[in-house]
């Protein structure tokens, strides 16, 4: 045959590689350890409460600690950031990814040179990080979500899907279980319209809310699994006459969000705290550095405060449930 | 006295166009400005406009020093200038045309649309023209741009009117509508200055003149004292006949056939042909449309239909290249705009046209491009100072050398040269003739364009006179004077 | 020409005190094997696609959809790939469709007479649009590392990335086109003075052409080269790109109203703009610094020159 | 010169004279009128009053945008630094002068007009080419922004309500932000139509060197139009402050060329002379409302961006055809009337 290069006979020739070697669970913790945190962009302020937990951890841990990163969610613009942290030698990568196979190649070769890279909020691909930190385990935020949107309709009616960029890999596994969650027969009065993107961009976010409404006249509900998304929707209904006709939910900051939570244009949203998430990525690197794990399903390690963690499958490690945010609990929180 | 200029210069790089001129402009009389091609003519002009400031010398108003920094200031003193070359606005209307930088407004400062279409309409009617006020200005002929730009100086009441050869595109009757109003502007108390290379309208029209030449001053007094023969003679500064040294050629066989060639709305069904040795001249009033046909014969415009054969064979309509391949060269009118790319060195410019038979596998073997430079420069008596200076900085007579180096090292069968001297000093202009008479008598077809009857009378074995697009005459050496050429080009008997 | 001169030495100056003030401030990291080598990966495609602009832009015109032509041929490497062809068929064919895509900007400009500016700021959403439609939002990632090492390895034995051979070879070809042959003397007086260039026989119509044609092809190279050393094939790769390579160009000391300029003017801009990145980021400073940093030195590059023409001028 | 002359121009006259312009906004008119009415076929809540609001409100920054522009590309230059002044000026005041709605506006028309100023005086006294200066100046004023927010994010939380209704309040149901552009727009329109400095910034883009001799003072007319440009930039980024409630340092990045395409599309000669700013917003409404339209009709956003940019190749050839045929047209006539 004519051969060639094919999708189906390249098989899984991705190069890299990775060095195995075995956890010292009892090892002391590194100290003086170069961190580097690098979000999918530098604005975002959902990120910025999350530097502040990793940073919190660092100093606590006795490490140094850096914040670097683009003005743009790009799924290119992580690349060379990274690749800057492997040249100044930093031991420690703390990576929110912005597209998962466009950083693999770089953390592969950074991880070659010794460095640890522990992605939270959004993963890279599995075979080119040591850890994944998980905000909450991809079944419970969809169950949870599809439960709150349901609750604020009444049970039926339309429901759309307003989502961050179309390749963000949390989005899309939440998705996916929220579909499945629908086609229970508790949710057979709810119906999925349309999925939307917003590319965590808030003007986009905002007339894309503005599209899914005219275009689906009967929709009663939106979902928006973004901090960015679920706050632009929000003010986009405050704005417009179907404020109060339209339920919205999804993830969202208890600062972004009071406002519509107290004027009653949004019901309840969720979030873990993003904080905890940082101080989790720290506590998981520096264990990891220190040889106190490896990434193995199964190791266990102290993460402060936070209590002690075990690495579950495909190296994942999961910070807990997410909190529920209403017009009644949302003044405690600060974030 | 309304507006003097007293010892006046203005260089450009090297060239001098203005060498301690002075003029004085009187209130209700008329005064020429006279001088060959080149003489510095616009450039005073320009000074007294405000649009170039003298390097020394000065401007005086109603006696007293004064100084233009912009044409603005030159508006405000009252001094209203037909340009040479039109300067309207194509996007606009002709109405806003004229009443540019003055519109009529009402209260607020809002303009009046209608007061604005009156006015235009008003003076059109003074000047007897019948032009839409409300058209673009874009897309009228040479003539009615020039009658716009007319109306637009009238207008302006101003003080002083300054007309750099407003007539050359009018015809007969226009003019004498022009000098109508132009004698009942003076009555009211105008000063006015005058440029034409028509001797005659100067007469009728001036009581005074100035006469320049290459940029000096050369006489100023008042025009009864002398004759037009004594005029010219002043402006050539010698004996016409000395000037065209036509060598005799005899004609060979044709080399370059035009047949019923034609772009609609511009020329209509030109035919002529050129032999080897023969200079045939193409002449007419400015815009009858003589450098349009040589532009479609070179192929840079396409025509619509007609054909153009070079040694009987056809070529391809609408290709300067196949024009070049045939042995067709072409020096352009506009030698800053067409001919030349002013900020490439000599060298480059020579070669532009040679790019082809100096490079080998597409690569330019730079030391032929110089040679082929220095070459020709040196048969030219070409004066400059580096190969590599940029053609911007030559006189206007050495710039033209490049863009005749440039053709001529193509060893071309057929030349074509629009106003070939066009703001050359006498000298060069001398020289330039006798170039094109020794190739003419190497066997050189010549096809030339020239506004300036002394020329095309000197030069040319036949003359073919174009009006409004259409060739209108054929008058052998022999039997071609001014006065036949001017009837034929005009349509109308010259006074 | 001596201005230019003038203005590539400043350039010039300017990237040795990157370089030094880059080690000094980095701790010598600027100046590593490894640290020029992602120098060479991050400035690659900007520097493949400021090539044929140089030569676009000396002519006078302008190409605004380079970055989206780089956005369309990734997006088809993406698809393509999915629907099983293989790589080796794949890329040719996005070439193609590269210079398709350019041919097709020189066809508007030159047949119909449309102002370039105009026309690729059009093409430049059309392409990107199409690279929409073509791939929509997926992202395609499983490219055999035999290929993708290109984009994110260097030459074994060296620090040299592969693309820099590719832009090298290509600087010597533009090079030496614009500089060395009949070609680039058309190009240089068809930019500085398209009249005069037709009244001299030159076809400046086919020249244009073959420009946006080049610039078309070398863009999607890009695309190329962007695909694989990000091992992802998106539609929005590239977004925003042909402002940087624009800015790069000019600041090359290529004038924006065309006839002047030189490839290798345009290549130290390159490599200042991509130094200054590297040395920036390798130093932490926010990427504020380099943003402000680029419109002030793409400001000096326009008021150098007239500023010391007026004071040539002035005291002449 | 003869009789027949006469007899023959009133009909010429109907077909040369004006009306161009007008056409060219008919066109969009038209264009406008069947994106609309095919989208509320299928979809009747497009031109439901909620439907009809957004349009306007999606239209209205582009579309003030475009006033400044139109000026801009109308003196033959282009102002490239639209969006970066407006992300500034958005950041600015919604960062620091949020608390006084009228404040802001005059802060930011002021932060607006300092930056218009800026490449005003580069291109009108420096004589450089704007293109260059404006790509200058996207850049290090987008570097200012960057260096000003320093990473931080404005909420609707953080604004007061009285700065957001800015954005989302009216008057009798028409949002302040449709007064405002409305307003703006009639004010240029004026200014360009029948107010002698309107005029001669045709004039300038029209014949730049005529222009001179005219004795129109191009520098200060130049300038002045940045100075606008700028302006309503700042103004604009005021006014996306309260509509989004949401701005980082990123606000209104490649929103230039947006602009400047709808610039073209509404019929604004791109090399100076000709259109006007009514054209050019109404161009600004077309585009975004086919992007609606689209959103509506269940056209995947993917074909949006392709859409547009083939609408505004079509804008520009239709444009050139239009010129060559009046062009051609002119032509023989006036040499068809006098031989
Ligand atoms: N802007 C300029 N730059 C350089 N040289 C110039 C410029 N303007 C005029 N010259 C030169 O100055 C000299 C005088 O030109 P000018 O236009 O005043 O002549 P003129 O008497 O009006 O001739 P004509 O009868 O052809 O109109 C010429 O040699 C011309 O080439
Ligand atoms: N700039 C222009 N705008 C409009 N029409 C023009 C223009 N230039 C030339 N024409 C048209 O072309 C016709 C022929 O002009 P052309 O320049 O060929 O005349 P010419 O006999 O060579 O005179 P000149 O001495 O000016 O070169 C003019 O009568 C006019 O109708
Ligand atoms: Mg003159
Ligand atoms: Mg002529």
């Amino acid at each position: 045959a004519c051969g060639g290069t094919t999708k189906n006979n390249s098989g899984g020739d991705t190069g890299g590689g990775q060095t195995q070697t075995t956890a010292n669970p009892n090892a002391t913790s590194a100290k003086d350890l170069k961190i580097t945190f690098l979000p999918k962009q530098v604005n975002n302020p959902y990120f910025t409460v999350a530097q502040g937990g990793a940073q919190k951890a660092a100093q606590a841990l006795g490490e140094q600690f850096k914040a670097t990163g683009p003005s743009d969610a790009d799924a290119s613009s992580q690349v060379t950031y990274i690749n800057t942290a492997s040249q100044q030698g930093q031991n420690i990568l703390l990576l929110a990814a912005n597209d998962s196979n466009a950083v693999a190649p770089a953390l592969k070769s950074a991880r070659q040179q010794g460095m640890k890279v522990v992605t939270f909020d959004s993963d890279a691909a599995a075979d080119s990080r040591d850890v994944f930190i998980n905000q909450a385990t991809a079944q419970s935020i969809a169950q949870s979500q599809v439960k709150l949107i349901s609750d604020a309709i009444g049970g039926a009616g339309e429901i759309a899907i307003l989502s961050a960029t179309a390749n963000a890999t949390n989005q899309n596994a939440w998705i996916a279980i929220m579909k499945q969650e629908l086609a229970k027969p508790q949710y057979a009065n709810l119906k999925l319209d349309e999925i939307a993107y917003g590319n965590d961009d808030d003007q986009t976010s905002f007339q894309k809310t503005q599209g899914l409404l005219q275009a689906h006249p009967n929709l009663k509900g939106i979902i928006s699994p973004t901090t960015v998304g679920v706050a632009a929707a929000a003010r986009y209904l405050d704005s417009s006459s179907y404020k109060g006709k339209v339920a919205l939910t999804g993830l969202g900051t208890p600062n972004q969000m009071r406002k519509f939570l107290q004027d009653g244009t949004v019901g309840s949203v969720e979030l873990w705290d993003p904080a905890q998430l940082g101080e989790l990525a720290t506590y998981a690197a520096v264990a990891l550095a220190s040889g106190q794990i490896t990434g193995k399903q199964g190791e266990k390690f102290k993460a402060g405060e936070l209590g002690e963690y075990t690495i579950g499958a495909n190296g994942e490690v999961v910070l807990g449930d997410p909190v529920t945010f209403t017009k009644d609990n949302v003044d405690k929180y600060n974030f | 006295m309304v507006i003097a200029l007293a010892e006046v210069s203005k260089s450009f790089g090297a060239v001098r166009a203005l060498r301690e001129v002075s003029l004085t402009l009187t209130a209700g009389r008329a005064h020429a400005l006279l001088g060959e091609n080149g003489a510095g003519k616009s450039t005073l002009i320009k000074v007294l406009a405000g649009v170039h400031r003298p390097d020394s010398g000065q401007l005086l108003l109603d006696g007293a020093p004064a100084r233009f920094a912009s044409p603005a200031d030159a508006k405000a003193a009252g001094v209203a200038v037909i340009y040479q070359e039109p300067t309207l606005f194509g996007d606009l209307s002709v109405a806003e045309n004229v009443a540019m930088g003055r519109h009529p407004t009402r209260r607020g400062g809002m303009i009046d649309v209608a007061a604005m279409r009156e006015q235009a309409e008003e003076l059109f009617a003074r000047l007897g023209v019948d032009i839409d006020p409300r058209r673009p200005a874009r897309g009228l002929s040479i003539a009615d741009q020039q009658l716009v730009e007319i109306a637009k100086a009238l207008g302006s009441d101003a003080r002083v009117i300054i007309m750099d050869e407003p007539t050359a595109a009018l015809s007969g009757t226009e003019v004498r509508r022009l000098f109508g109003v132009v004698g009942a502007l003076r009555e009211h108390g105008a000063a006015v200055l005058f440029v034409s290379h028509r001797i005659d309208e100067v007469f009728e029209l001036c009581q005074e003149a100035t006469v320049l030449r290459d940029g000096g001053f050369v006489w100023s007094g008042p025009l009864h004292e002398q004759t037009p023969d004594s005029v010219v003679r002043l402006m050539v500064g010698r004996d016409l006949d000395a000037l065209f040294p036509k060598q005799e050629v005899a004609a060979g066989e044709t080399v370059l056939s035009v047949r019923r060639l034609t772009r609609e709305g511009v020329f209509t069904d030109v035919s002529f042909d050129v032999k080897a040795g023969e200079i045939l001249a193409l002449a007419g009033l400015v815009g009858a449309g003589r450098s349009e046909i040589a532009r479609a014969v070179f192929g840079v415009d396409k025509p619509d239909g007609g054909q153009v054969l070079v040694r009987g064979k056809r070529i391809r309509a609408g290709s300067p290249g196949a024009a070049m391949s045939a042995g067709i060269g072409f020096v352009p009118e506009d030698r800053r705009q067409q001919g030349l790319v002013l900020d490439a060195s000599i060298e480059r410019n020579a070669a532009l046209a040679s790019l082809n038979r100096l490079s080998r596998l597409g690569f330019v073997r730079s030391r032929d491009e110089r040679s082929l430079a220095r070459d020709w420069a040196v048969k030219l008596q070409l004066k400059f100072a580096h190969l590599t200076d940029p053609v911007a900085v030559l006189s206007g007579g050495n710039q033209q050398k490049v863009v005749l180096a440039k053709w001529l090292s193509r060893r071309p069968a057929v030349l074509i040269v629009d106003e070939p001297t066009r703001g050359i000093d006498v000298g060069t202009k001398a020289e330039v003739h006798r170039l094109l008479s020794e190739l003419a008598a190497q066997g050189v077809a010549i096809l030339m364009i020239s506004s300036e009857l002394p020329e095309v009378l000197g030069m040319a074995d036949r003359v073919l006179v174009v009006r409004e697009g259409r060739t209108v005459a054929e008058l052998a050496r022999a039997e071609a004077d001014e006065e036949r050429i001017v009837l034929a080009a005009t349509g109308v008997a010259v006074a | 020409m001596k201005r230019l001169l003038r203005w590539e030495s400043a350039l010039f100056v300017l990237l040795v005190l990157i370089a030094v003030i880059g080690s000094a401030a980095t701790g010598g990291l600027f100046l590593t094997g490894n640290s020029l080598f992602h120098l060479g990966l991050d400035v690659g495609e900007i520097a493949l696609i400021a090539l044929p602009l140089t030569l676009v832009i000396v002519a006078a015109e302008i190409d605004l959809s380079v970055a989206s032509v780089l956005g369309l041929s990734s997006a088809l490497i993406g698809t393509l790939w999915n629907a099983g062809w293989p790589l080796e068929a794949i890329l040719p064919f996005v070439l193609v469709v590269g210079a398709l895509c350019g041919a097709f900007n020189g066809f508007l400009v030159t047949k119909l007479g449309l102002p370039s500016l105009a026309v690729t700021i059009g093409t430049l959403a059309l392409y990107r649009g199409l690279a929409l439609v073509v791939l929509g939002d997926q992202a395609v990632a499983d490219f055999p590392y035999s290929y993708t090492q290109f984009g994110t390895a260097p030459i074994p034995g060296t620090w040299i990335p592969y693309p820099m051979v590719l832009f090298v070879l290509l600087a010597v070809v533009f090079g030496l086109l614009l500089h060395a042959t009949a070609f680039g003397r058309a190009v240089f007086a068809i930019g500085a003075n398209e009249e005069a260039a037709r009244f001299s026989g030159i076809r400046v119509k086919r020249t244009k052409l073959i420009l946006f044609t080049l610039t078309g092809a070398v863009s999607s190279l890009a695309g190329v080269v962007y695909t694989l050393r990000f091992v992802s094939a998106r539609a929005d790769n590239g977004t925003g790109l042909e402002l940087a390579v624009v800015a790069a160009v000019l600041l090359g000391g290529v004038s924006i109203f065309g006839g002047r300029g030189t490839i290798f003017g345009v290549i130290l801009a390159v490599l200042v703009l991509g130094g200054l990145r590297t040395a920036l980021i390798l130093g932490d400073t926010s990427t504020e610094v380099l943003t402000l940093v680029t419109g002030i030195l793409l400001l000096a590059s326009v008021l150098a020159p007239a500023v010391t023409k007026r004071l040539t001028r002035g005291t002449s | 010169m003869s009789g027949t002359q006469d007899l023959a121009l009133p009909e010429r006259r109907r077909r040369a004279g004006g009306g161009m312009t007008a056409v060219r906004e008919l066109g969009i008119l038209i264009a406008l009128a069947v994106v609309v009415g095919v989208t509320a076929l299928v979809n009747p809540l497009f031109l439901s009053g909620q439907g009809i609001r957004d349009l306007l409100l999606n239209a209205c920054l582009v579309a003030l945008l475009t006033v400044g522009q139109t000026m801009v590309v109308i003196t033959r230059n282009v102002d490239l630094s639209v969006g970066s002044v407006l992300g500034f000026s958005a950041f600015l005041t919604g960062d620091t002068f949020s608390v006084d709605p009228a404040l802001a506006i005059v802060v930011g028309i002021g932060v607006g007009a300092l930056c218009g100023l800026l490449n005003g005086a580069l291109v009108a006294a420096g004589k450089v080419p704007s293109l260059v200066v404006t790509l200058g100046t996207l850049y290090v004023i987008r570097g200012l922004d960057y260096a000003w927010a320093q990473g931080r994010q404005i909420n609707a939380a953080n604004l007061p309500d009285g700065f957001l209704a800015l954005g989302s309040a009216g008057v009798l149901g028409v949002p302040y932000l449709v007064i405002i552009t409305v307003i703006v727009l009639a004010v240029a329109a004026l200014h360009l139509s029948s107010y002698r400095s309107g005029r001669e910034l045709y004039a300038i883009g029209s014949n730049p060197e005529a222009a001179v001799l005219v004795g129109i003072p191009v520098g200060r007319r130049v300038f002045t139009a940045f100075l606008v440009s700028g302006a309503v930039a700042g103004l604009a980024g005021v006014l996306w402050a309260a509509r989004y409630g949401t701005v980082d340092a990123t606000a209104g990045t490649g929103l230039e060329l947006q602009v400047v395409s709808a610039v073209v599309v509404g019929g604004v000669a791109i090399f100076g002379g000709s259109g006007t700013v009514v054209g050019a917003a109404l161009g600004a409404l077309l585009l975004t409302t086919i992007g609606s339209a689209l959103e509506v009709l269940h056209i995947t956003a993917f074909w949006q961006q392709a859409i547009t940019g083939a609408l505004l190749l079509a804008a520009i050839a239709l444009d050139r055809a239009v010129a060559l045929r009046q062009a051609a047209a002119l032509r023989r006539q006036s040499r068809g009337v006098s031989a």
